[in-house]
């Protein structure tokens, strides 16, 4: 896209907050929850002190209040549980889970109420819940803050999983999970949060599917798989294969549950030959998932095995030279590309 | 239901929900019994605890419940013969025998839904009071749960947000003295339920859980306070189940025949039956016309159950979502 | 194995219940907790009254005293991490996790402790501990009593997760975890549990390598991939298949992590065709890791794409007709090799 | 270590710990902003706490922390030479860098970690008390955490599997008034931590967290009861932190200027040097000479760091597991 005088840029973190506020306007039901969102407590004098712990929720106590706008207690069950509940009432709350680490202190929550209420019940009630989290290392920050951890939940019927890669679609994935009947959780990459990216994004309110992947390349000669930050890593990566002359297709999954296979397998089957390029960890994982994925359903097309570019089967270092070689890099990436390609 | 006021009326209509939760029960156990269904957790002897706090419910309030919460559902309303479907896992069941015994809900009647893991309602409960808080209505929500699941550490988080929001929720902690085959004493330390309420700047009462009238007047002012946006209350209602945790276990391989026979001495039915009876609320014919229906009832809503068809094999995959891709 | 005198056969139960009291035995430092894992709380006349709610501890108590087997409340995330911190610091204790959705109420101290001290404290604390945890469905428990669940497990790099499919690898395989300075987690199949099975179970302690799977049969044609209970299914499978005259591999996995990759692989180079069976939750699963695994690493070996036969993507029903559907059969299996084999 | 009597040595000791972890803290800051680090937790303003507790401790018992530990771990006696490679990410550090600011552990010291996720050491901590309960040792385990940890369930789990099971375990909450922009005042519904310990049976202090004396004493009494079997003991320390929650941000968005101030004139070791010079303890000279040389050794502990490789790009893989496959 060619920047012109209506493109509009925005940072991640203000898509996000845009995405909130508008639906905050649009919905009475749309509350928000967690830990600092607002900040300050109920000190008149001190309202959005803090505005969430990576400003995602900037300004939104002064508009709405803070009725709608909760900061909690360090509780995640209990306020997690609680997003559910009011869900489950009537409703639209979004809960913020600072990082995905976190899910450990109220994954009952997630997985044994919002995913299976629904089913349990016989369909009779609906958890429009949202939580928004978190991932990925890459900022100094060790084991127990830099996870990405969507393989998981991605593993549980239930739930719907999507992943931002740019402000685009990170306004326009948070206001679809707001508005979805099911359970949503949104996964925001830490390292994505501040930049700018050249993508337009419209002022009004929109929606990126949920089940919908993005296709940021047209290409002939292989396949590369992004998810979030990744994608950015598959795009630089593209560059260089560019240069080297393939023609690369990038492939944008945007949405882990459900997912778009139909592009996945297309792409595929055009290109025949995939990289598939994940920050998680490598075991049942969402990258083994498209492999799997790719080598049952279009093994006749395939030219060479697909092939994985993940996180190594190991913790988070907080030591930042050894930080850099556990996430997917660009020249692993090309690499792994040229080892498929030749 | 509800009832404001403890009258002849009242007390009828409790005399009636608890008994029918009596005869569903036993009910239930033969059709376990009978290979129907499996590991079904009986309420039989705790009737008074949901039936007396439910008095002052009505639809628009919530209740939520635990992996024994048959008696809950009957005390909040629910349809019988729905619900003894669903034990079968039968369409006509109110999850459509998707959820079964542990997992009945009727969103209609303000059943948010009986729950298999011991306290994980009690932060959903406190939501559902959120959204009362959130909307400006005067609804209520209560959440029932066991000695045990004083245990879990989402009781402590939900009393205090609950309490520093001010949410209109009721936490009712049944203590039949037993999780499992561990006796209440070795499991709580401190020895009581309610006095943990304190550490959070809330009410804890403790009640006979086998008087419904006892339980009536604690569930009337806590539903008040609720209602009144006064905030959270803590109820530990001393009760007793009479059967084995899960129906095939002995329960005298963990307690004494004494303690039993001295529990179920204090029936709650007897003992309401009783009081109605000394006080001329109902006379003894009254009361065993409604021995009859209930029975009816209960046989009527099995034959039903049995009757309904098992789901169609599809019903496998769907209601896993609302709508997915 | 032909049932001979000496052949000595005792229940899944029995055997996971003779490996615990074999190490209590031989090592002072192991000790067992959970609910009801004696019963009775400290009450003299009632020792003993439950023996855990799947009687593998029956007895225990009796031997080793309240100090050693010690019932606690429900309060999961406490006595697992409990088990944790008695673990770095000079115990190994077992703790029983009842049923692996309960997980949901402790994933924080299982992942976010057990698994990443050893590495974040630079391999200067050890964490052997162990859990054992009922899984599967088929015994009309509904969803949140019936799932598998050791996929997410499997994910977490610093946790060893083993799956025994009879009584003599359940005896072996915990001994093994106990041993192991690793946290390790037995997934228990329920509907293995009271079952006795041809294998013969010696009387002395041994143990089952954790990371080595075991060839059930040998065969030409195809690779049948089973985990616990599935494990079973293909032993059904196979015989089926064999009288229609197909030579079948049956490799029963035991270790999810680490996973006998050499096995695995080999197998399907020599059959060149595989299903694999497994009852978790299709998405980011175990039988996606191992397709992938088998595409990426045996590619040119393959006749035919790797299949896999799963739980569908859908909560556990309780109803009984529909929990038939959801647990992978005999027949699915057949299905499945017969669609690769031809 | 251990101090059992409140003396000249004890208050020398208690005097340099602070002063160290105060320099050290000032250090890391120092190297936090030159972008060797981020999001470091400054433990200034709480150095009394630990170091009062610790007092009472020997190596053998242990101590397990938080995300702000820096002064825990240095009031436990570990190396501040390794601690603070550890905090640049270098080979020689507590942990390799493989842990850094938030997971710094020595189990030869009895530091059993640092934790980064709010409350997760609680239970963990419970553990180390059982392991000394079924060992019949008299070690006693102590866990800090925060206000806001306060709501975290395992809190509530913990101290009540302590109190039937009277580990040696000491709760100690060092309430700092604040968990990132939160006040205490918002999210501890019934306005105290230690009251909380009534519902368990257990004991509840709250303790001047500025003054190292009256830290001492509580701690005396916590660790002889826990050494004696007589179970767990939950204290409140009331404490501040000078700084930022994580460096970064400014206090001032969420907490007046005038309370700072009040705070800030209570330093723990303004408070305590006064107390040595009037009590003829030591003299100004002799605690001159402990600064200079706390300056000295944190100076060169920032030497020691920087002057210390990375890690081998191998280390990534290692320590995983203690054996794999
Ligand atoms: C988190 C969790 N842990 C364990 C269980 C297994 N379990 C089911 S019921 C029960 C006992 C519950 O005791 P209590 O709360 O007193 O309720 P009661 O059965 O007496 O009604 C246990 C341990 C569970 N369902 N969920
Ligand atoms: C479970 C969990 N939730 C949230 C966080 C993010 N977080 C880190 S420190 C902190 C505040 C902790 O407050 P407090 O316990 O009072 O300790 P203090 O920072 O004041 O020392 C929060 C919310 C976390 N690390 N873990
Ligand atoms: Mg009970
Ligand atoms: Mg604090």
């Amino acid at each position: 896209m060619t920047q012109t005088q209506s493109t509009r840029q925005i940072s991640f973190i203000q898509a996000i907050n845009e995405a909130l506020r508008q639906e905050m306007t649009r919905d009475p039901d749309v509350i928000v929850m967690g830990e600092d969102i607002a900040g300050g407590g109920e000190r008149e004098d001190f309202q959005d002190a803090w505005g969430g712990p990576m400003r995602l929720t900037k300004g939104l106590v002064n508009d709405f209040g803070r009725t709608r706008v909760r900061d909690t207690p360090i509780s995640e069950a209990g306020f997690v549980g609680a997003g559910v509940g009011a869900a489950a009432s009537g409703l639209r709350p979004v809960v913020d889970l600072m990082y995905v680490s976190f899910y450990g202190v109220c994954a009952d929550q997630i997985t044994n109420n919002a995913a299976k209420m629904h089913y349990m019940f016989g369909g009779k009630v609906k958890v429009p819940l949202t939580i928004m989290t978190g991932i990925g290392a890459g900022t100094n920050s060790a084991a127990q803050h830099s996870e990405t951890l969507y393989s998981i939940f991605t593993h549980f019927p239930g739930l719907k999983c999507v992943v931002p890669s740019n402000p685009y679609n990170a306004k326009g994935l948070m206001t679809a999970a707001i508005r979805d009947d099911d359970p949503v959780i949104v996964f925001n990459n830490r390292q994505l949060m501040g930049l700018r990216f050249e993508d337009h994004v419209p002022e009004d309110s929109y929606i990126v599917d949920i089940g919908k992947s993005d296709f940021k390349t047209q290409g002939e000669d292989i396949t590369l798989l992004g998810i979030g930050y990744t994608t950015r890593v598959c795009m630089e990566a593209a560059s260089i294969l560019e240069e080297q002359g393939y023609s690369v297709e990038v492939l944008d999954l945007l949405s882990l549950s459900p997912m778009d296979e139909d592009a996945i397998l297309s792409s595929v089957q055009k290109t025949r030959k995939i990289v598939i390029v994940d920050e998680d960890y490598p075991r049942c994982s969402i990258a083994s998932d498209i492999s799997a994925l790719v080598a049952e359903e279009a093994f006749d097309y395939l030219d060479a095995p697909p092939k994985r570019v993940t996180a190594p089967h190991t913790q988070v270092p907080y030591s930042r030279p050894l930080e850099a070689l556990f996430v997917p890099t660009k020249e692993k990436v090309v690499a792994a590309a040229l080892e498929v390609l030749e | 239901m509800p009832y404001p006021e403890l009258n002849g009326e009242s007390l009828v209509w409790m005399y009636e929900t608890m008994v029918t939760i009596r005869r569903f029960e036993e009910q239930s156990r033969r059709e376990a019994d009978a290979g129907k269904l499996r590991g079904m957790h009986s309420s039989i002897g705790q009737e008074a605890v949901p039936t007396g706090i439910c008095a002052h419910l009505n639809e628009k309030d919530y209740v939520l419940g635990t992996h024994r919460s048959h008696h809950h559902c009957i005390a909040k309303g629910l349809d019988i013969n729905e619900m003894m479907a669903e034990l079968l896992g039968k369409s006509t069941g109110t999850g459509k025998g998707k959820g079964g015994t542990m997992h009945i809900a009727d969103i209609n009647k303000g059943m948010l839904g009986a729950n298999g893991v011991v306290g994980s309602n009690i932060p959903v409960a406190t939501g559902v009071a959120l959204t009362a808080k959130v909307k400006g209505t005067d609804q209520v929500s209560v959440v029932f749960f066991g000695d045990g699941a004083s245990s879990q550490g989402v009781l402590h988080e939900s009393m205090n947000l609950a309490g520093i929001w001010k949410l209109p929720i009721i936490f009712v902690c049944e203590n039949n003295r037993y999780a499992e085959a561990t006796p209440f004493e070795y499991s709580v330390a401190g020895g009581s339920v309610a006095n943990r309420a304190d550490g959070y700047g809330i009410p804890g009462v403790t009640v006979d859980g086998q008087s419904v009238l006892d339980i009536y007047e604690v569930g009337k002012e806590a539903v008040q306070r609720a209602r009144l946006g006064e905030g959270p209350t803590l109820i530990e209602a001393q009760t007793y189940r009479y059967q084995g945790h899960f129906g095939a276990d002995d329960p005298l391989g963990y307690r004494s025949k004494e303690e039993q026979d001295y529990y179920m001495a204090r029936d709650c039915i007897v003992m309401l039956k009783q009081h109605i009876l000394d006080g001329g609320h109902a006379d003894e014919t009254q009361l065993d016309d409604i021995d009859t229906q209930c029975l009816e009832a209960v046989s009527a809503a099995a034959e039903f159950a049995n009757d309904s068809p098992f789901p169609d094999p599809e019903e496998l995959n769907t209601d896993v979502y609302v709508a997915y891709r």
